[in-house]
């Protein structure tokens, strides 16, 4: 179809909008293609993407249970940021940063990705000094960081009560290349950009078994048939341990609850994203007006996307102790998503004991912001059967080595992360 | 006169009082009863706000929870509250309410312009566009689009109300007290049940507010409740979500009804509700339809107008036409006739009905098998246009300054969905209904379809007695029920009339029929799709109104039953509640409790700067005048530490008692190394392991008896290692006889540490000798100090000669102030947080920063610490590769090369004139007072083989680069001289 | 030279007096000093331990969630084997003596007298006060004299035992909380009014 | 919102527990090397269904309990005391 652009918006809405057409075929699946890629969040579809894209494999099917996107992709507080502390994950999210900087341009779909700046709240000295150790780690891989004293807080989130919480601010870690996107549109983005190179993009299409011969990967069963492949690529976030447990191994996912919040839409009212430091609680403004916002775990196991209320309150204590102007808004809907926790927190892009199968997995409560990095190196990996040097690191074997990617120390699942 | 649209009697009024308001500045009046919604229409006000996307003027539409149009900011100030809808606002003296989203006036918003461009702004117009050029999105595009977004404003003011949490717990929960709920309370209730009863409205009674006929049972009904010791109504108080296993939200508003609330009153309450049995009696809610010009102020639901007549003894036009596809909505039309209007048309698409015939009997003008094609006016309703249902163009034109519409009733199944039920089709009244439920639940009356005010009780009055019997309660004998014919609800599929100008499908959120089909031609065709590219049904309201015609209009488009599209998904809140309310009153200084030791008012009285750590307040350091600044007062401390004697609360550190046969070998195997071997009247620094076996904690466990220890933890880790002792006792070595005890709490510390310490703690404790022979390093017995049981131990944090001192809680300020009077000869200070910060780094103890979860206990050069033999947590993984790798950063210590520049903890350690890549950080820094300049200590790669060379250190955010030089971690006294002295 | 009275945790806070609304069922408030002692039976040896306390305190060792009332003092279960023995306050140390001396070889022993703090909360309104964060049921089909639980109320973890009809409830907290959670009981009974004793 | 039947204190909310993970793995002996570690530390079954887990009455009784509960549905089936296996417990 063709693209999309103002132009277009134009003459199409002289002629009634009649000419727009899907924005992703609905093709059937076919029996076979080079690369299965199961799973339509926005890893699996940016996988997909990459593929074609980068790599001129385009006869690829991207399966997904249900419509695409409505996974966490779906469901999630969209904050996209590089501030991580070890370098192994700092420089694959910067580089997941450069691409979410170009994507509207290398989709031709507007996933709104607004560079508001992301703040990370400190309030006392270990977390200053903490702070301090993570912005100069990514300052001195070329990632920008900035420390905020007060004042620099105020100037950027006046609405921060700097002082009557339990917990004072002391200053903030802020990238201000970090921001939001609008989840939906990424997803969709994606697909969009997919198909147009070629891929298949299939919904309704649930995995429900592997079929390895001989230690490799041959092609997976579905609702809607048998679907042969010689490579397959797994990116089914919280869901990653049935779909391994299909293939016969088992891997280091605890599959977590954790919930997301909307305010009723209000003007303008918070720029930036903040994070408090004191409570797990993060909010921005979605460009629609609603105040998006979040906390921790519900703290067990959970395939179930609904949260409850013990972290739910603490989620709005925490908002109002460092907001104190919210109090009279109104939080308008609560959901919550299927998180694949890792022991260490950090994710995995790598190969798997079988051969033939890959996988993005372990993306925790931080896989947004790495769609198109995660994509991107997924689809490196599948196409060379090696991960690229960014992902090489984050393997599945990292713990036989000893070798965590333990961004905060928490240790294996603690509980979880 | 004033409230020209009020009827002289009748409806849940007090016309015997006033109350006076305002709306943009203009002054009315109304009456106690009142909402804001019909108080305005009470004055003709009929222009409320301003929608969306097309700044279109909106009116009032309905008369509860449901509206999508009437939103205001209410009140002012920092009580201002955005999108308040007018339909659920009691009226109070003094309320004052501003209309939203509009540029310009009410009557004239100049963002109207919107609806001319409205062909390119249809649904999901801004992913396809604003890309070109790139950095246009934040700087252009996006601002635009924020600005025009959004709906109230908020006031950016702290809230100035005050909020509670409160718990509860019954054995039926009815939620709902119309009909359906107070039959199924009054069944409840009979039977000895304990029953809450929550209901939004102020007044219980649903759509028995409307019926003055059935009043009597209203009331009757309410005074039996009343008398029932074990049943609780709970008004104003709305159920906003049903989470797992009986568990319910609520918000109970106790004091929005007034200007403010009383001394001593909160806003509004949380409550979390425990129920055996829950009975849903939520009733259901009108469903618009689609027809261009749907949403003219002046268009209103036919049930709505009904209660504003009734209930409100409002006349909501003068000139009435109804449309309605069902004969339930016809009791609207004789409602406004009693009121004095005169009923203009009825416009119905079914070719007749019994409805319809009692309507002509009763003199109104039915135009059967016709359905309304387009409205007149402008910001008022002035006439609608008709044509044959199943026809096309331009119809007659009928004069009316009110439309009543109604498509059917959406049951209000939101917490049965909520629960877990699957919905299910019900094709008679075109709805969905709940299915089996999944939870202990059942839903009675409107909410399962059950219409009728008879019937409804009936069902109620059923469920509610099935509740109580499911709970365990005996059966009672029946209840009365009302007696009232139930009108036919089941509509004639009509969910939209196609014609030119916007049939709206979401008021609230602009979205017409058209953006449901241009979102189906784009392959957006799933519910949930359509729902997020168009934000169909996302709006406050979520689409309670509007959201099943809007999945109707879908399913018309991809040609399937609507029964298969389904609707979107329920979510918590049944209606939008205040964030201060789920936030309860744990908020601000109170977010999480503040911890304090026993010496608390000690260090207040000394003038003690706090510090946060954790969830404790501890002294930073304690300012004397003469102190330049907060450094000089940390250095003076340490000072007198090293060259005399200090003093130091240290009660903060975790303590648990580890009794039992087995406590030695328990030990052995969650520390590192090896407790056994340890004497009576000993301590040891021990060190644990996580499992994965990085360093999990350390501390001076002493042996107080063959069977006790006296296990310390660290501040922070106090409670995970608590937790990790009980899991290992209980889960991998339940035979081991060991109690546990956290004795935290119990015990205060107090550390004495200084050269002159042994003077100090001779003249506080009798009963002991404690020459260096006698009581040496690291040795440990009970003993008196002031006069007070106590604990001596001889431990050091500071590297100097220090004892500590544990004694009952209730007695430490009397220790340190016998130690400060037996202290006050050799200078005795009282040291911080910083303070010991500062000597711990210059004697190179490892704490928090370098037990940071990420160490193992080579990297901190405790590896000859591990035992060699003997199973212990983390043994075995801290042997993998990749932690025993010779490369990983090692502890150091480091020396800033020009004493005046100051080096910080979380620089990183670059190599002079390298590639500029990490070797390592800092992980604590001071300054120091054994040889003044800045000193720490830091994680280098290669750390052991680096000392005696330079490194810089890099704070590139604060743009810093200092050369430092890389020592030996044991800055001071590495022979332990001092400590054993 | 003799032991002083050792600082109350509340001391800086708990002023006698009315605080909050001025209603006629007020929320009554005592600080009774109180020992307490931990008690945790060896692993096979409870039915010796409860021969013991029945010697020792004339009471045996109370089923789980409940309190028992012997001689001079109280047991309150609090864990799988483990009970809380309480008696007012004596001399220092004496009751967890004695304690010991009685359970030796039987049970761990430790003095907690200075570790937790006791509150004791009284009236009509006790219930609807304590509902504010207590999150069980407090009920008299559900609870009442001589029941008690371990909870948490306001963060902060708290041993709730019903002693009487009045009903009063002994709340037991850690001594280092007990501010925060005073400070949280004041709050939630001021709608009712609180007199301090 | 989850409500836990503590064996010993009856049925109490969740936010008076924590989890601890699957209570099916068992820490391996001393010499059973860095494989059976890594398998009991890391490796998880992760059910989407019923699952024994550990679960703390942290504010309660401080027991650890294991708990037979449903991933999906949240149902809580059994509990049973840490060295009891799990089977519908009586009380
Ligand atoms: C509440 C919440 C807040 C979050 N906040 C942030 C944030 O602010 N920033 C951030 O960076 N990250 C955040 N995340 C994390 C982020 O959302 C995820 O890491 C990321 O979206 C994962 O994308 P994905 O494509 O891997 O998974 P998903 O979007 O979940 O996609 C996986 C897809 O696989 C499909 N699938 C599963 N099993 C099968 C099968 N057998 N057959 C076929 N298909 C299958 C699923 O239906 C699903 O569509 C948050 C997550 C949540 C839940
Ligand atoms: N205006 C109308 O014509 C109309 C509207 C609804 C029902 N009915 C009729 O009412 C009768 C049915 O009675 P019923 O009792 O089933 O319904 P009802 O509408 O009379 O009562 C439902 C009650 O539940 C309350 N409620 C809904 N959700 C709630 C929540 N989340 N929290 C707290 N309260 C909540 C509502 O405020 C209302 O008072 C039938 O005759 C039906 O036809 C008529
Ligand atoms: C960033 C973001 C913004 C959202 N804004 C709204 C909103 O304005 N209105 C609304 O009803 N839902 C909003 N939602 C929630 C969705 O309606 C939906 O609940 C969520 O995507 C999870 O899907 P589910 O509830 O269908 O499971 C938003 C979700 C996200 C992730
Ligand atoms: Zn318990």
């Amino acid at each position: 179809m063709p693209r999309y652009s103002g132009f277009r918006i134009l003459a199409e809405g002289l002629r009634g909008n009649s000419g727009w057409q899907p924005a992703w075929r609905k093709p059937a699946p076919k029996s076979s293609y080079d690369v299965v890629v199961v799973g339509g969040g926005g890893h699996g579809l940016a996988t997909a993407f990459y593929l074609a894209e980068v790599h001129g494999i385009r006869n690829v099917a991207v399966l997904e249970k249900g419509p695409i996107g409505h996974g966490n992709t779906g469901r999630n507080t969209t904050i996209v940021r590089s501030n991580y502390l070890l370098p192994e994950n700092n420089n694959f999210y910067e580089h997941s940063l450069k691409l979410w900087e170009g994507l509207e341009q290398s989709l031709g779909y507007n996933v709104m990705m607004s560079q508001r700046g992301v703040i990370n709240l400190f309030h006392n000295d270990a977390q200053r000094n903490a702070a301090l150790r993570r912005g100069n780690s990514m300052r001195l891989n070329g990632i920008d960081a900035e420390i905020l004293d007060r004042d620099g807080v105020k100037a950027m989130c006046p609405l921060v009560d700097l002082d009557n919480g339990r917990y004072p601010v002391m200053g903030g870690l802020l990238q201000r290349r970090g921001g939001t996107a609008r989840h939906d549109a990424v997803a969709w983005g994606f697909a969009h950009a997919a198909d147009a190179r070629g891929v298949d993009i299939i919904e309704h299409c649930e995995v429900t078994g592997m079929i390895v011969e001989g230690g490799a990967i041959q092609g997976v069963r579905t609702t809607r048939g048998e679907i042969r492949a010689p490579k397959v690529g797994l990116a089914v976030a919280g869901h990653t341990s049935t779909l391994t447990d299909m293939a016969g191994f088992r891997v280091p996912i605890e599959t977590h609850l954790l919930q997301a919040f909307v305010s009723e839409g209000l003007k303008p009212l918070i720029d930036c994203v903040v994070t408090f430091g004191a409570g797990h609680f993060y909010i921005s403004q979605s460009d629609k007006g609603g105040l998006v916002f979040g906390g921790g775990l519900d703290g067990y196991p959970s395939y179930g996307q609904r949260g409850t209320l013990p972290e739910a309150e603490h989620v709005y204590a925490a908002g109002i102790s460092m907001i104190p102007a919210l109090g009279r808004l109104r939080g308008l809907r609560s959901w919550a998503g299927v998180m694949d926790m890792t022991p260490d927190g950090s994710p995995y892009i790598c190969k798997t004991p079988v051969r033939g199968l890959y996988m993005t997995a372990g993306w925790c409560y931080g896989g947004f912001k790495a769609t198109p990095g995660s994509g991107w190196c997924h689809a490196w990996t599948i196409a060379k059967d090696e991960p690229h040097r960014l992902n090489a690191a984050h393997t599945l074997d990292r713990f036989r080595e000893g070798r965590m990617l333990d961004e905060r120390g928490n240790g294996p699942f603690f509980w979880a992360q | 006169m004033s409230q020209p649209h009020r009827l002289a009697a009748g409806g849940h009024v007090d016309r015997t009082r006033r109350v006076s308001f305002t709306f943009d500045g203009r002054r009315y009046e109304g009456h106690p009863g009142d909402t804001l919604a019909s108080a305005l229409l009470a004055n003709g006000v009929r222009l409320v706000g301003r929608s969306f996307k097309y700044h279109r003027p909106r009116g009032i539409f309905s008369a509860g929870v449901e509206e999508p149009n009437a939103l205001v900011e209410l009140r002012d100030g920092a009580r201002r509250e955005p999108n308040t809808r007018a339909t659920v606002v009691e009226l109070f003296d003094g309320l004052a309410a501003t209309s939203q989203n509009r540029r310009g006036s009410l009557a004239f918003d100049w963002m109207a312009v919107n609806g001319l461009l409205a062909p390119w702004l249809g649904a999901g117009f801004y992913y396809k566009t604003f890309m070109w050029p790139a950095a246009y999105w934040e700087r252009v595009y996006e601002p635009l689009i924020r600005k025009a977004a959004g709906l109230g404003r908020a006031s950016g003011l702290p809230d100035p109300d005050r909020y509670e949490a409160a718990h509860a717990h019954c054995d039926v929960l009815v939620v709902g007290a119309g009909a359906a709920g107070l039959a199924a309370a009054r069944a409840a209730g009979a039977t000895g049940a304990r029953v809450i009863l929550a209901e939004q409205d102020a007044l219980p009674g649903g759509d028995l507010l409307n019926e003055p006929g059935l009043e009597p049972w209203r009331t009757e009904a309410l005074a039996a409740l009343a008398a029932m010791p074990e049943v609780t109504i709970m008004p104003r108080t709305t159920v906003f979500g049903f989470y797992d296993q009986g568990v319910l939200g609520a918000v109970e508003r106790v004091a929005d009804h007034l200007p403010e609330p009383p001394p001593h009153t909160p806003r509004q309450r949380s409550w979390t509700i425990r129920a055996r049995e829950v009975v849903l009696a939520t009733g259901a809610h009108e469903r618009l339809i689609a027809f261009p010009g749907n949403d003219r102020p002046g268009v209103m639901l036919a049930g709505a107008a009904r209660s504003y007549a009734r209930r409100f003894g409002v006349r909501a036009g003068e000139n009435v036409a109804l449309f309605a596809t069902h004969d339930g909505a016809y009791d609207a039309a004789f409602a406004l006739a009693e009121a004095g209007a005169r009923i203009a048309a009825i416009i119905d698409p079914r070719p007749d009905s019994p409805a319809m015939q009692r309507a002509r009997e009763a003199g109104f003008a039915v135009r059967a098998g016709s359905v309304v094609s387009a409205t007149v006016g402008g910001t008022a309703l002035r006439g609608i246009e008709l044509r044959a249902a199943g026809g096309s163009g331009r119809g007659d034109a009928v004069a009316a300054d009110l439309l009543m519409i109604s498509g059917g009733w959406n049951p209000a199944v939101h917490l049965a969905s909520m629960s877990g039920a699957a919905l299910a089709w019900d094709e008679g009244l075109q709805a969905f209904v709940p299915g089996p439920p999944a939870q202990r639940e059942r839903s009675a009356g409107a909410c399962r379809g059950v219409h009728g005010i008879g019937a409804a009780a009936a069902d109620g009055a059923a469920a509610g007695r099935a509740a109580a019997i499911a709970a365990g309660f005996a059966a009672a004998p029946d209840i009365a029920l009302p007696d009232a014919p139930a009108p036919d609800h089941r509509p004639h599929p009509l969910w939209e009339v196609r014609g030119r100008g916007k049939a709206f499908v979401d008021i609230q959120d602009d979205v017409t029929a058209d953006d449901i089909r241009l979102a189906h031609r784009e392959g957006f065709s799933h519910i949930e799709h359509a729902k997020r590219y168009t934000t169909h049904a996302m709006g406050t309201d979520q689409g309670k109104t509007g959201g099943i015609v809007g999945a109707a209009v879908l399913a018309e488009a991809r040609g399937e039953p609507l029964a298969k599209v389904g609707l979107p998904r329920f979510r918590p809140y049944t209606s939008p509640i205040a964030w201060g309310a789920m936030a309860g009153e744990g908020v601000g200084a109170h977010f999480q409790p503040t911890r304090r030791t026993s010496l608390h008012a000690v260090h207040e009285a000394a003038g003690a700067v706090w510090m946060d750590a954790g969830i404790w307040k501890r002294p930073a350091y304690y300012p004397k005048r003469e102190d330049a600044d907060a450094w000089a007062s940390v250095l003076r401390e340490a000072r007198a530490v090293r060259e005399r004697v200090g003093i130091c609360d240290v009660s903060t550190l975790g303590k648990i008692a580890v009794e039992g046969p087995d406590a030695a070998i328990f030990l052995d195997r969650v520390y590192a190394n090896t407790f056994s071997t340890l004497p009576v009247g000993r301590a040891r620094y021990g060190l644990m392991l996580r499992e994965d076996g990085i360093v999990f904690d350390d501390g001076t466990t002493s042996r107080i008896g063959p069977d006790r220890f006296f296990v310390t933890t660290t501040t922070a880790q106090a409670g995970p290692v608590m937790q990790h002792l009980e899991f290992h006792l209980a889960s991998v070595w339940p035979e081991l006889d060991v109690s546990l005890a956290s004795i935290t709490d119990q015990w205060a510390g107090i550390a004495i540490a200084g050269p002159k310490a042994r003077e100090v703690i001779a003249g506080v404790v009798s009963g002991l000798d404690l020459s260096n022979e006698a009581f040496p390093f690291m040795a440990v017995a009970d003993c008196m100090a002031a006069g007070v049981p106590a604990r001596l131990f001889r431990i050091s944090f500071s590297g100097e000669l220090a004892y500590e001192i544990a004694m009952p809680a209730g007695y430490a300020a009397h220790v340190w102030q016998a130690a400060m009077a037996a202290g006050a000869p050799h200078g005795i200070e009282p040291y911080g947080m910083e303070a010991l910060g500062l000597l711990r780094i210059e004697k190179g103890h490892v704490a928090g920063s370098e037990l940071n979860g990420q160490t193992t206990a080579q990297d901190l050069g405790l590896g000859r610490m591990l035992k060699k033999k003997g199973d212990f947590i983390g043994r075995v993984l801290a042997q993998r590769p990749g932690l025993t790798d010779p490369s990983r950063p090692r502890l150091v210590g480091l020396r800033s090369l020009d004493p005046r520049r100051q080096i910080r903890a979380g620089c990183h350690l670059l190599l002079p004139g390298g590639d500029g890549s990490s070797q390592g950080w800092i992980t604590s820094a001071t300054q120091s007072v054994v040889d003044p300049g800045w000193i720490g200590l830091g994680l280098l790669r290669d750390g052991e083989a680096r000392i005696g060379s330079e490194m810089l250190a890099a704070n590139p955010l604060m743009g810093e680069e200092v050369p430092v030089k890389v020592i030996s971690p044991h800055m001071h006294d590495p022979e332990n001289l001092r400590v054993r002295a | 030279m003799s032991a002083p009275e050792p600082t109350h945790p509340l001391a800086a806070v708990a002023t006698p007096g009315r605080h909050g609304a001025a209603g006629d069922a007020p929320l009554r408030v005592t600080l009774p000093r109180r020992d307490l002692v931990q008690v945790m039976a060896r692993r096979g040896r409870e039915e010796a331990l409860a021969r013991a306390m029945q010697d020792t305190f004339g009471m045996a060792p109370p089923a789980a969630g409940r309190s028992a009332t012997g001689r001079d003092a109280s047991a309150v279960w609090i864990q799988p084997g483990a009970w809380m023995l309480t008696a007012p306050r004596g001399a220092e140390g004496a009751l967890a003596a004695r304690a010991a001396a009685a359970f030796a070889g039987l049970a761990a022993v430790e003095d907690q007298s200075h570790g937790r703090t006791t509150i004791i909360v009284s009236g009509p309104a006790a219930r609807a006060v304590l509902a504010r964060g207590c999150r069980i049921d407090l009920h008299p089909r559900a609870f009442g004299p001589g029941r008690a639980a371990g909870t948490q109320i306001a963060h902060v973890s708290c041993l709730v035992h019903q002693v009487d009809d009045a009903p009063s409830f002994e709340l037991t907290v850690f001594s280092t909380l007990a501010e925060p959670f005073f400070h949280w009981l004041l709050e939630a009974g001021a709608s009712h009014g609180v007199v301090i004793a | 919102m989850l409500r836990i039947p503590c064996p010993h204190c009856g049925p109490r909310d969740e936010a008076e527990f924590s989890y601890r993970g699957d209570a099916t793995v068992t820490r391996p002996g001393p010499e059973d090397g860095i494989e059976a570690f890594h398998g009991y530390l890391y490796e998880r079954r992760n059910p989407r269904g019923w699952q024994v887990e550990w679960w703390q009455h942290g504010a309660g009784c401080r027991a650890f309990l294991k708990v037979l509960r449903h991933t999906v549905t949240h149902e809580i089936r059994a509990v049973a005391t840490a060295t009891e296996a799990l089977e519908v417990p009586e009380a």
